[in-house]
């Protein structure tokens, strides 16, 4: 860890927003939650990880190599196309893109589980995909346009 | 058996991947307990860690279709893996508690005619074990009881942590708890809800293995024979890079470690097939009850 | 005859004038019927402020007077006074809050200006409406009553007592002493609480203006300030007092040993047991749930043994009333339970103890003699103290316990003398305030107590090194150097903060007081009177309002004393008008008010087929009032004329 | 619906808990709409139908009642009467058909203040929302 989560705050109150996205800390974060229930002042600590983490990816400021970031924008990338996670495809597009050699290494464990029946290769599309899409497209249409969604009377759910 | 409770059922991405023995196991024993899990028709991605890493609104956005899904069946959602323990009850609290949230969701949904008004529970199947089964019809159920097995009740980060009133959040009881139904001897086991380090096997293998051994070395410690898991992710680390650990740290662990609804089965009389139970990484033969083995 | 009112609007300085136009005000209510003078005035609870009114009372022929300044809590009593002085009856004095409740909730000068305007407007029409009314005197009785034994009431009572005045002195445990009389040494001077207390405690058990009632507990109170009675539950000993000598031969021979409550468990006690040698009344007590006799219907040892005859086991509660004119609470506090902060593994691992139970360790008469322990029985090498246990902290009391810093550097201090262990301190922020404090932190700094600041994440006996096996391991930001820290130790003491006592909310009720949002006893005023409550006659001393250290608590224990004496010493007090009286010609004599009135205060003349109210039990609450069919009951200085003038003008206003 | 409306608030606060907070809301410096202007009561007890009808006829959009919480009564037990009371005053709203939201009775303790302001502001945004009430003797609407 460069930073301990004090310290990140501190910086980021600082105004050092660049060492704090840069820093290993937030894309070391795993969300045990342990801080978030701990935290003496109440601060939901993991919620402001995820925070600092959207801003590192949205600014472009993260820790130089770090395969996490890579992880989670593959990852979105592919629930945004079939609407689940396959495990196996994403790990392998993750790896193809930071780390090709640990492919190999990992083909031994990877056979044993493909034999088992447990690595399956192929991606399932779920059928409400569009649903999800129309869903996100309006949100990011309202979010675009300013307009607050609720605004209206009588939206209340 | 007296019970019957019904449930929309949420395996999650990883019970279809390599974590399917999870799901097979969890349905059969909930079916003989009487509880009737109905998978959710289409169910989609929560929105885990991953992805409200990088998308905040459209992680709630994936939670809420699944909570809206099964509102329509109007029944509580039943899940196995914390994470979506943790990430469906984030968005379903973050929405009851911020109205802006909960409006903009609302109006995203409504784009594809779907609403959600906030009634589903989301509870981790353990938990209705535990809580709505009770101690009886469990123990009516055990016929091979897993007598003197010691085992290392693990339940990982996000059982109970943040939101989990249920049980405590440092220090959870609920599988021990269980464990003593079905026979079993729960070890102590002082790490039973720390990071097993699967988040990091990929970004950061070294501090992930790290989290791995001390796991094994504490259970190990403490006398268990095996470790019962209540996560998917965390049953994928402890099992799978073992191997990895051993070679790292010139160890020799073979702990073999088992969903907690494979130890149900195995003590309420499944057989190996039925419930998964596959010795392609770590033998559990010399472990489990004589039985199991015939079968 | 219309009225003369006079109205004067003050500017408190800035507070009010910056944020309210008084001069617009006085504009607005000079229009007003009836209003003869109105001024506006820096400071009207000066002495040249209520000269003010007094000369326009004299000067002018006033015959009402509103004063628009700082909330009626504060300052009616002055301006009633004043009032009185000047020959207008102080009931015909309305005050109008415009500070509190107008210029410091507002950020908007005009509409502050408009909210006062409403508020004044409303007591001028309110004030035309008021009548004169007569106080009525009643007189003192001398007594005083203080519950709580510890060091804060025992100082009260001594105080009291000494001044020739009686004092029944009320105390739940067997004894009289509380956490003081558990403690080894007191910070900063390191004297030994036992050499200061016990004197204390022995001039308590010796008094003769103090009648001490151990194992009891007030479970009623009533009355008003000046004339309480109060209900005094005496809980069996089962040894009577008269008789007992103390020799303590029933202790000994009684064959039930059972963990001490004194010793937090670390020592034991008999069934029949004195918490401590020194104790004060000097006389055992028997444990009920352990004591052979009453769970089997066996033994009566103590009874065989007892040189006096002492022991009744036939005892039974019994209940008193005790007249008094003041009362001091000086229940104290409940330490925080540790086993709540799970991180720390308080009742699992056994090496990991609280203050408390170090205190005891530590003490030279506790149950180990002094020594400081593992539970193996060794000395150890090397101890963590943790500081804010349950303190500053959203998950159990957010406040600062004021006293752990200073008790936990004591207790390093007392290890590193008795065992030359290393000690580490962990800390949030360290809080050394008070008279020789800072430099007690100065003493043990020298003494290479090593002070890492950051609050203990946990502790845990999983090693992660070979050092670390078999040890206590904390966890822990090092704030100061950005890292986290894994130190190993043999023994973990939780520094644990104070707590509102369980049965605060009860006692709270029963004395019909309140008490702050952190659930100790609420203050009259949290700088000027911290000693009072809202009701008169009542006062609170010590930890009961708030954590205190010990010089705290006996200067509080001696401030309530001199509050109660004060009282006393006036001989009579005034009693406020403000009754409910009912008009005999309306009454239907339908009765539906003295089923309402919580104090039987209204009975019924059969013989004029009217209910009445009786003056002195009548505590003005108005209950009756807004239930009365007929219209026929009045509070008074709260009639429904004044009333809905109030409401009428507060709702035209503005209009 | 107007869009300045700023609602009138007739606030009986009783003087040893509702009247004790809000003066510590002023204390603490917390700002709050400006809308209830108080009347000191002995007791939330006291506060008769009469008053509230009254003020509602002369012009108030709401009333606000607040007392000691159950349990902590100063006099023992006067605010348990004032529940008895509301809830029958409740139907009286309805025969006029005047708002139930109009009239409200809160439990704030002398320590309170923030609490004090939060219903200030909560009722002060309800009637907002609600509108003037033209009732009766309201001149507006006669």
């Amino acid at each position: 860890m460069d930073y301990t989560p004090r310290e990140i705050i501190a910086a980021f109150r600082a105004g050092l927003l660049e060492r704090v996205l840069r820093s290993n800390t937030v894309w070391l974060c795993a969300s045990c939650y342990y801080c978030t229930v701990r935290c003496p002042s109440g601060i939901k600590l993991t919620d402001i990880m995820y925070e600092l983490k959207r801003l590192g990816v949205e600014f472009g400021l993260v820790q130089e190599g770090a395969i996490a970031p890579a992880l989670s924008k593959t990852f979105v990338d592919m629930v945004d196309r079939y609407g689940r996670v396959p495990e196996i495809p994403l790990m392998m597009a993750v790896l193809l893109k930071t780390d090709p050699l640990r492919i190999f290494k990992m083909i031994p464990h990877g056979l044993k589980l493909f034999l088992r029946g447990r690595m399956p290769f192929l991606p399932h599309r779920i059928s409400g995909i569009s649903e999800l899409e129309k869903c996100s497209g309006a949100m990011t249409e309202a979010l675009v346009s300013g307009l607050h969604p609720g605004s209206g009377a009588g939206e209340e759910a | 058996m007296g019970s019957h409770l019904e449930f929309s059922y949420y395996p999650g991405c990883s019970l279809e991947g390599m974590n399917k023995a999870y799901d097979k196991s969890a349905r059969a024993v909930s079916k003989s307990l009487g509880i009737d899990l109905t998978e959710l028709n289409d169910w989609n991605c929560c929105g885990a860690s991953a992805y409200m890493s990088i998308q905040e609104l459209r992680a709630h956005l994936l939670s809420a279709r699944n909570l809206a899904l099964a509102e329509k069946e109007k029944k509580d959602l039943a899940v196995v893996c914390p994470a979506c323990l943790t990430t469906l009850t984030k968005s379903n609290r973050y929405m009851g508690e911020d109205p802006k949230l909960r409006r903009t969701i609302a109006s995203a949904l409504r784009a594809a005619n779907l609403q959600y008004l906030g009634t589903v529970k989301v509870r981790h199947l353990l938990e209705v074990i535990v809580r709505d089964i009770g101690e009886q019809e469990v123990k009516a159920r055990v016929s091979r009881p897993l007598s003197d097995l010691k085992v290392a009740p693990y339940y990982g980060c996000q059982f109970t942590r943040p939101f989990g009133d249920f049980d405590d959040k440092e220090s959870p009881v609920m599988l021990d708890t269980l464990l003593k139904w079905l026979g079993a001897e729960p070890v102590n086991f002082p790490l039973k809800a720390k990071c097993c380090g699967g988040m990091l096997m990929t970004t950061n293998e070294p501090i992930g293995l790290g989290l791995v051994r001390s796991l094994l070395d504490c259970a190990v410690q403490n006398g268990a024979e095996c470790v019962a898991t209540i996560c998917p992710l965390c049953h994928i680390t402890l099992e799978a890079y073992q191997g990895n650990v051993n070679k790292k740290f010139a160890t020799s662990y073979k702990l073999p470690t088992f969903y907690f609804t494979q130890l149900m089965g195995v003590a309420f009389g499944f057989s190996r097939k039925e419930l998964g139970i596959n010795e392609e990484l770590i033998s559990s033969k010399r472990i489990l009850p004589e039985q199991v083995e015939a079968a | 005859m219309a009225e003369k009112i006079g109205v004067y609007v003050c500017h408190c300085g800035t507070n009010i004038a910056q944020t309210v136009d008084c001069k617009s005000v006085v504009d607005y209510v000079s229009a007003l019927p009836n209003v003869t003078v109105a001024r506006d005035y820096q400071y009207m609870c000066s002495d040249p402020g209520q000269d003010l009114i007094k000369k326009d009372i004299k000067e002018l022929g006033l015959t009402r007077v509103v004063v628009a300044s700082c909330s009626p809590l504060m300052h009616e009593p002055t301006f009633r006074r004043a009032v009185e002085e000047a020959g207008l009856n102080q009931f015909l004095f309305q005050m109008a809050n415009i500070r509190e409740q107008c210029s410091w909730i507002s950020e908007n000068k005009e509409k502050a200006t408009e909210r006062a305007k409403s508020i004044v407007a409303a007591a001028v029409k309110r004030v035309e409406f008021q009548e004169s009314l007569d106080v009525k005197k009643v007189p003192v009785n001398p007594n005083v009553l203080i519950v709580g034994g510890g060091i804060t009431g025992i100082e009260a009572a001594l105080q009291i007592a000494d001044s020739g005045k009686k004092v029944y002195l009320v105390e739940k445990e067997p004894t009289i002493g509380g956490y003081m009389a558990r403690f080894d040494k007191t910070f900063p001077t390191l004297d030994c609480a036992a050499c200061i207390l016990t004197p204390k405690m022995v001039s308590v058990g010796q008094h003769p203006n103090i009648e001490l009632l151990s194992y009891s507990d007030v479970t009623g109170f009533s009355g008003y300030v000046g004339n309480f009675t109060a209900r005094v539950r005496k809980r069996p000993k089962y040894v009577e007092d008269e008789k007992c000598s103390g020799c303590g031969l029933c202790t000994e021979k009684c064959p039930v040993s059972v963990p001490s409550e004194f010793e937090c468990g670390l020592g034991k006690r008999k069934a029949i047991y004195r918490p401590f040698p020194q104790a004060v009344p000097n006389v055992p007590v028997i444990d009920t749930e352990h004591c052979l006799y009453f769970t089997k219907g066996v033994c009566k040892v103590c009874q065989k043994f007892c040189p006096r005859g002492a022991i009744d086991f036939d005892q039974k509660e019994v209940y008193i009333d005790l007249q008094v004119g003041a009362a001091i609470l000086a229940t104290g506090f409940d330490l925080f339970d540790a086993s709540r902060v799970k991180q720390y593994g308080y009742g699992k691992l056994p090496n990991v103890i609280t203050s408390l139970e170090f205190e005891r360790l530590s003490h030279a008469s506790g149950p180990t003699g002094g020594k400081i322990l593992l539970k193996n029985g060794q000395m150890p090498t090397s101890l963590a103290i943790l500081h804010c246990i349950g303190s500053r902290d959203t998950n159990f009391n957010e406040y600062c316990s004021r006293v752990c810093c200073m008790y936990s550097m004591k207790i390093a201090h007392l290890a590193h003398e008795k065992t030359g262990a290393r000690v580490y301190e962990f800390y949030i922020d360290l809080r050394a305030f008070g008279k020789g404090y800072e430099e007690f932190y100065k003493r043990v700094l020298e003494e290479e107590t090593i002070f890492i600041r950051g609050k203990a994440a946990e502790v845990t006996d999983v090693p992660q090194t070979p050092a670390e096996r078999g040890k206590l391991v904390v966890v822990a930001e090092d704030t100061l150097l950005g890292i986290v820290r894994r130190i190993p130790v043999d023994m973990v003491v939780l520094s644990v903060g104070f707590e509102p006592r369980k049965d605060a909310v009860e006692i709270a009720r029963i004395f019909s007081i309140s008490r702050s949002q952190d659930g100790f006893f609420l203050e009259r005023h949290p700088k000027l009177a911290p000693v009072s409550t809202a009701s008169d006659g009542i006062f609170i001393a010590g930890s009961c309002q708030g954590p205190k250290d010990i010089p705290d608590s006996v200067a509080q224990g001696a401030a309530a004393a001199a509050n109660a004496l004060s009282l006393i010493d006036r001989k009579e007090v005034t009693l406020e008008p403000t009754i409910a009286v009912i008009d005999e010609e309306s009454c239907s004599g339908c009765k539906i008010c003295i089923g309402l009135c919580a104090y039987n205060a209204i009975t019924f003349d059969e013989a004029k087929k009217v209910s009445k109210v009786n003056d002195a039990l009548c505590k003005g609450c108005g209950v009756c009032v807004a239930a009365c069919p007929s219209a026929a009951i009045e509070q008074r200085n709260f009639t429904d004329d004044q009333l809905l003038a109030e409401v009428e003008s507060v709702c035209v206003s503005g209009k | 619906m107007e869009s300045n409306f700023e609602p009138k608030i007739v606030g009986f606060l009783c003087k040893w808990c509702a009247y004790t907070g809000a003066d510590l809301a002023g204390t603490s410096r917390i700002k709050y709409p400006p809308n209830v202007t108080p009347i000191r009561v002995m007791c939330s007890g006291r506060v008769d139908p009469v008053l509230v009808m009254k003020a509602l006829s002369s012009g108030a959009d709401g009333v606000l009642i607040a007392g000691c919480h159950p349990g902590d009564c100063h006099y023992q037990s006067g605010n348990v009467k004032t529940i008895r009371r509301f809830k029958l005053l409740q139907r009286m709203l309805d025969q006029f058909g005047i708002e139930r939201d109009r009239v409200r009775l809160e439990w704030v303790s002398a320590s309170e203040g923030e609490r004090y302001a939060q219903v200030v502001e909560n009722m002060t945004e309800t009637l907002r929302k609600l509108g003037p009430l033209n009732w009766n003797g309201n001149k507006e609407a006669s």
